[in-house]
């Protein structure tokens, strides 16, 4: 289960470049502070947590089920 | 009775051990009040060095000199340097293997000479201390002897307390010369 | 592998994320990897404490639930000394920058190095002062732009990773914010160390250094560090590039362990 | 292993840098970090002897800057700590010192004044910091400066300047001069002294906030959780609320804290001001001095009482803070306060500020390392 706090995400995509498996992308979706938010492709993800590394501000979240 | 002793010479005499000595005894076995301060930085490193005791039977309030009761030195370039604020009667000690004696009289007394002798020149600023508290009697030598004791190192303490003793000897002998000197010219 | 939220329920002080830091600012990474080599060797968190200078990197200190010390400007290393030596007990992790090691702590550094007390360090190196809206720094690279450098600067930067491995730093290595897992690796290793570790991270500032500096989308920014830098294993084949990876790995006795030898030694 | 254990016979002839150690040591400081400097290099020497026997920490920083910063951090450990340094060392410990006092952290820091400005005069007698000791930081702040006048005084208050440190969670400045860092004289090794220490917290973290005061004990202090004790304490020298997390830009939060940590002093001046006095009663003039200068004024007081002159002699031995009422009190009785000090006249402004003219307030000011003498103030009381 990857889940992506909105309020804490800032936007800056490093989640999105460093994903192996490109299970993240751009979307238009946007939170309350007008930042566009990634959305995840569940079934792409390899669970290998770059992600999560990768994330300046702990946004992401990826849970083995 | 507050008395001001001065105490120069060059570095590596054993100036300021010799004032350290002399101010412990005062205080610490004496009973006295005393207070020593001493030269330090580029004025102590090679040339003349000078350290200052003051030994008192009141509270010191001004540890500095004022008119010097004692005055003693070790070397001419710190004799030149610091022979000022001595009073007129001042009793003033010299080592005659470095500075000439003055012609009003003073106590020469041949440190140097006689630690040689004894086979370390570095005795010569415990030999004035004996001659010194021998003639002055500002320290009792009993004093000096334990202030010697409580501070040396145990490998020269024996040195240092001959050096001592051969002081007091030489002090004795300078007394009965100054005084048939001073008969003499009366 | 632990969570985010994981990490963040055990680490993070309440109250204080989202952090002050800007968008695509790399030092939460750094503040991320930190806390998983911290976790992954299971250290007792209550046994460390985190210190730290001025600017944008010295602000990490304040999100971990941890004792913290947030000191003057370029003064952690002489902090953190001061702990460490107190307490040896302690486990010391600095979050420093490069105007705040380099530039105004340039000397506790080398110091800090050639004593061999046992603290990891962690630079975070921006190529600029950030806080203060991106002045030149002592790693500012040759020809770049900042606040104070309008026609580009001259003056030679500092190699900090080189600095303290001539300084003689037990463990020295280097990463970029686009390297997590090595930086991690690094981490946990500079953290056993029993000695001086510093690790230097090359972590962008979008806001004040990169705008000015070619890039401006944090895809290029990202890219860039990966781009840019080769491991020491190659670093032969490509010299133009900057060398990362464990630079340093050697044996040296350490601080507190000597001052624990002499108390033993003339207190009997 | 005891202080008194290591510390030799009860009767010393030493001189005030020694003195300073003794006195550090028998208050508990067992972490010293310091860099040399004429005339408070003794005091470093003394402590690398003496700490590593006593089982403490003694370390040479790479200057005074990281000397400050070391202790502070030690301190935090729940050590008692302390720097020793001159004018030049002084300058740089500055910012740091202020971090200490909006950080609360206790600590000792010993200024051994030479002349200056700059390098000055390294070998001479000053006393010329005792304004950068109450303003050296920039910012808002009260301070504690303690003066000796003696050897066996600078022992003594360098126990109370720990003592003090520690019960209001302040660094505290003891001002020594070279005069009275490098005189030998005999000292007493005081035995059964009373020592503070702070007060550290004992409830659950769930309660904790570093900051707060009252709650415990109902002072302006809070209590100190030392750093490895669980509470996961977070200090910074930015403005900060109870739980100590920076708050810059809350006028508030701001102007509550700088008063409380102002009041912690100014409030309890009662039992921080301590000066000795003489012949207060029926004095006609007061002579106030401190530090080395207060040894000829004492003198010349007596001299002038022999003259049967009602004059007083006041020992600064608490600069700061400066006790306003105490000066206006005395200078309802008095007809002129001579103020005798080594620089152009520092407390001589804060003394005639308080005097608020109803009396005259003159200086005797010696400078370049020259120790005023007892006649130099007997000029002044005639």
């Amino acid at each position: 289960m990857i889940t992506i706090k909105e309020n804490y995400c800032k936007g800056c995509g490093y989640c999105i470049i460093a994903c192996p498996t490109k299970a993240l992308k751009r979307s238009n979706k946007i939170n309350s502070r007008g930042i566009e938010i990634p959305i995840v492709e569940e079934e792409k993800c390899n669970k290998c947590h770059i992600c999560e590394l990768s994330c300046p501000d702990f946004a992401i979240n990826v849970e083995e089920e | 009775m507050r008395r001001e002793i001065r105490i120069t010479g060059s570095g590596g005499q054993g100036i300021i051990t010799a004032g350290y000595l002399l101010g412990k005894a005062a205080s610490i076995y004496d009973g006295k009040i005393s207070t020593q301060i001493q030269s330090y930085g580029p004025e102590a490193r090679g040339g003349a060095s000078k350290t200052e005791i003051i030994i008192s039977d009141e509270d010191i309030y001004y540890p500095y000199i004022q008119m010097a009761d004692i005055f003693i030195s070790l070397s001419q370039e710190a004799y030149e340097r610091y022979r000022r604020d001595v009073k007129k009667d001042a009793a003033i000690f010299i080592d005659p293997t470095f500075i000439r004696p003055e012609k009003n009289g003073c106590y020469s007394i041949p440190a140097t000479e006689e630690a040689i002798k004894m086979g370390s020149q570095i005795m010569a600023n415990i030999i004035m201390l004996g001659a010194v508290a021998q003639i002055t009697g500002v320290v009792s030598i009993e004093s000096l002897q334990k202030s010697i004791r409580s501070t040396i190192n145990e490998r020269f303490l024996e040195m240092n307390i001959n050096a001592l003793l051969k002081g007091c000897e030489l002090g004795k002998r300078a007394l009965e010369e100054n005084t048939i000197k001073a008969t003499a010219s009366d | 592998m632990i969570s985010n939220d994981e990490i963040y329920e055990k680490y993070i002080r309440k109250g204080t994320m989202p952090t002050i830091l800007c968008a695509g600012c790399g030092n939460g990474i750094v503040l991320n990897t930190t806390l998983r080599a911290i976790d992954e060797l299971k250290k007792d968190i209550d046994k460390m404490v985190f210190v730290s200078g001025i600017g944008c990197s010295s602000r990490l200190s304040s999100y971990i639930k941890a004792d913290g010390l947030h000191t003057t400007h370029g003064r952690p290393i002489a902090f953190a000394t001061g702990i460490k030596a107190a307490n040896p007990d302690l486990d010391i992790v600095v979050f420093t920058g490069d105007g705040d090691c380099a530039g105004i702590g340039g000397n506790h550094l080398i110091h800090g190095i050639r004593r061999n007390i046992d603290i990891t360090v962690i630079v975070l190196n921006n190529y600029n002062y950030g806080m203060t809206g991106g002045q030149a720094s002592p790693t500012t690279p040759l020809e770049s732009l900042t606040t104070t450098t309008p026609y580009d600067s001259f003056e030679h930067p500092f190699d900090l990773s080189m600095l303290a491995m001539a300084a003689g730093a037990p463990f020295v290595a280097r990463w970029t914010i686009s390297h997590p897992v090595q930086l991690v690796k690094s981490i946990k290793k500079g953290l056993q160390v029993k000695g001086f570790s510093f690790i230097e991270v090359l972590t962008p500032c979008p806001t004040s250094y990169w705008r000015r500096n070619r890039i401006r989308d944090y895809e290029g920014i990202y890219r860039w560090y990966k781009e840019n830098t080769v491991n020491v294993k190659r670093a032969e084949s490509e010299p133009d590039k900057i060398c990362i990876g464990e630079l340093q790995n050697i044996q040296k006795k350490e601080w507190t362990e000597q001052w624990k030898e002499l108390v033993e030694r003339v207190s009997k | 292993m005891d202080a008194y254990d290591i510390l030799g016979p009860s009767e010393q002839y030493i001189q005030g840098d020694k003195a300073c150690v003794y006195g550090a040591l028998i208050a508990g400081c067992r972490f010293f970090a310091g860099y040399p400097i004429t005339p408070a290099t003794e005091i470093a020497e003394e402590m690398s002897r003496f700490l590593p026997k006593l089982g403490g920490t003694y370390i040479q920083m790479e200057d005074e800057i990281a000397s400050m910063g070391a202790i502070i951090g030690a301190s935090w450990t729940g050590k008692k700590t302390m720097t020793a340094t001159s004018g030049p060392g002084f300058s740089l410990m500055q910012e740091n010192i202020g971090y200490a006092v909006m950080t609360e952290t206790p600590c000792v820091i010993v200024d051994v004044q030479r002349g200056g400005p700059s390098t000055g005069q390294p070998t001479m007698s000053s006393q010329g910091d005792v304004m950068q000791a109450r303003y050296g930081s920039h910012g808002d702040y009260e301070i504690i400066a303690l003066c000796p006048s003696s050897v066996q005084e600078t022992l003594e208050l360098t126990i109370r300047a720990f003592n003090l440190s520690e019960k209001y969670r302040v660094p505290v400045i003891l001002m020594m001069d070279e005069s009275i860092g490098h005189m030998r004289e005999k000292i007493t090794i005081p035995k059964d002294v009373l020592i503070a220490n702070r007060s550290t917290v004992d409830i659950s973290y769930a309660y904790y906030r570093p900051f707060r005061t009252g709650y415990m004990h109902a002072t302006k202090i809070p209590e100190f959780a030392p750093f490895g004790s669980g509470y996961k304490t977070f200090i910074t020298g930015l403005t900060h609320d109870e739980d100590g997390f920076p708050t810059t830009v809350n006028p508030k939060a701001h102007s509550d804290l700088i008063k409380r940590l102002s009041e912690k002093i100014t409030d309890n001046i009662d039992d921080i001001f301590y000066v000795n006095n003489k012949h207060l009663e029926y004095a006609e003039i007061a002579v106030i001095s401190y530090g080395i200068s207060a040894r000829p004024s004492l003198a010349a007081v007596n001299m002038a009482q022999k003259l049967e002159k009602n004059v007083a002699f006041i020992n600064l031995n608490t600069l700061w803070p400066f006790n306003y009422e105490f000066i206006s009190e005395l200078s309802k009785q008095v007809e002129k306060i001579i103020v005798v000090e080594m620089n152009m006249g520092l407390m001589y402004h804060s003394i005639r500020e308080a005097a608020e003219g109803r009396c005259d307030v003159v200086l005797v000011s010696s400078l370049g390392g020259r120790v005023p003498t007892p006649k130099d103030i007997v000029e002044m009381i005639k």
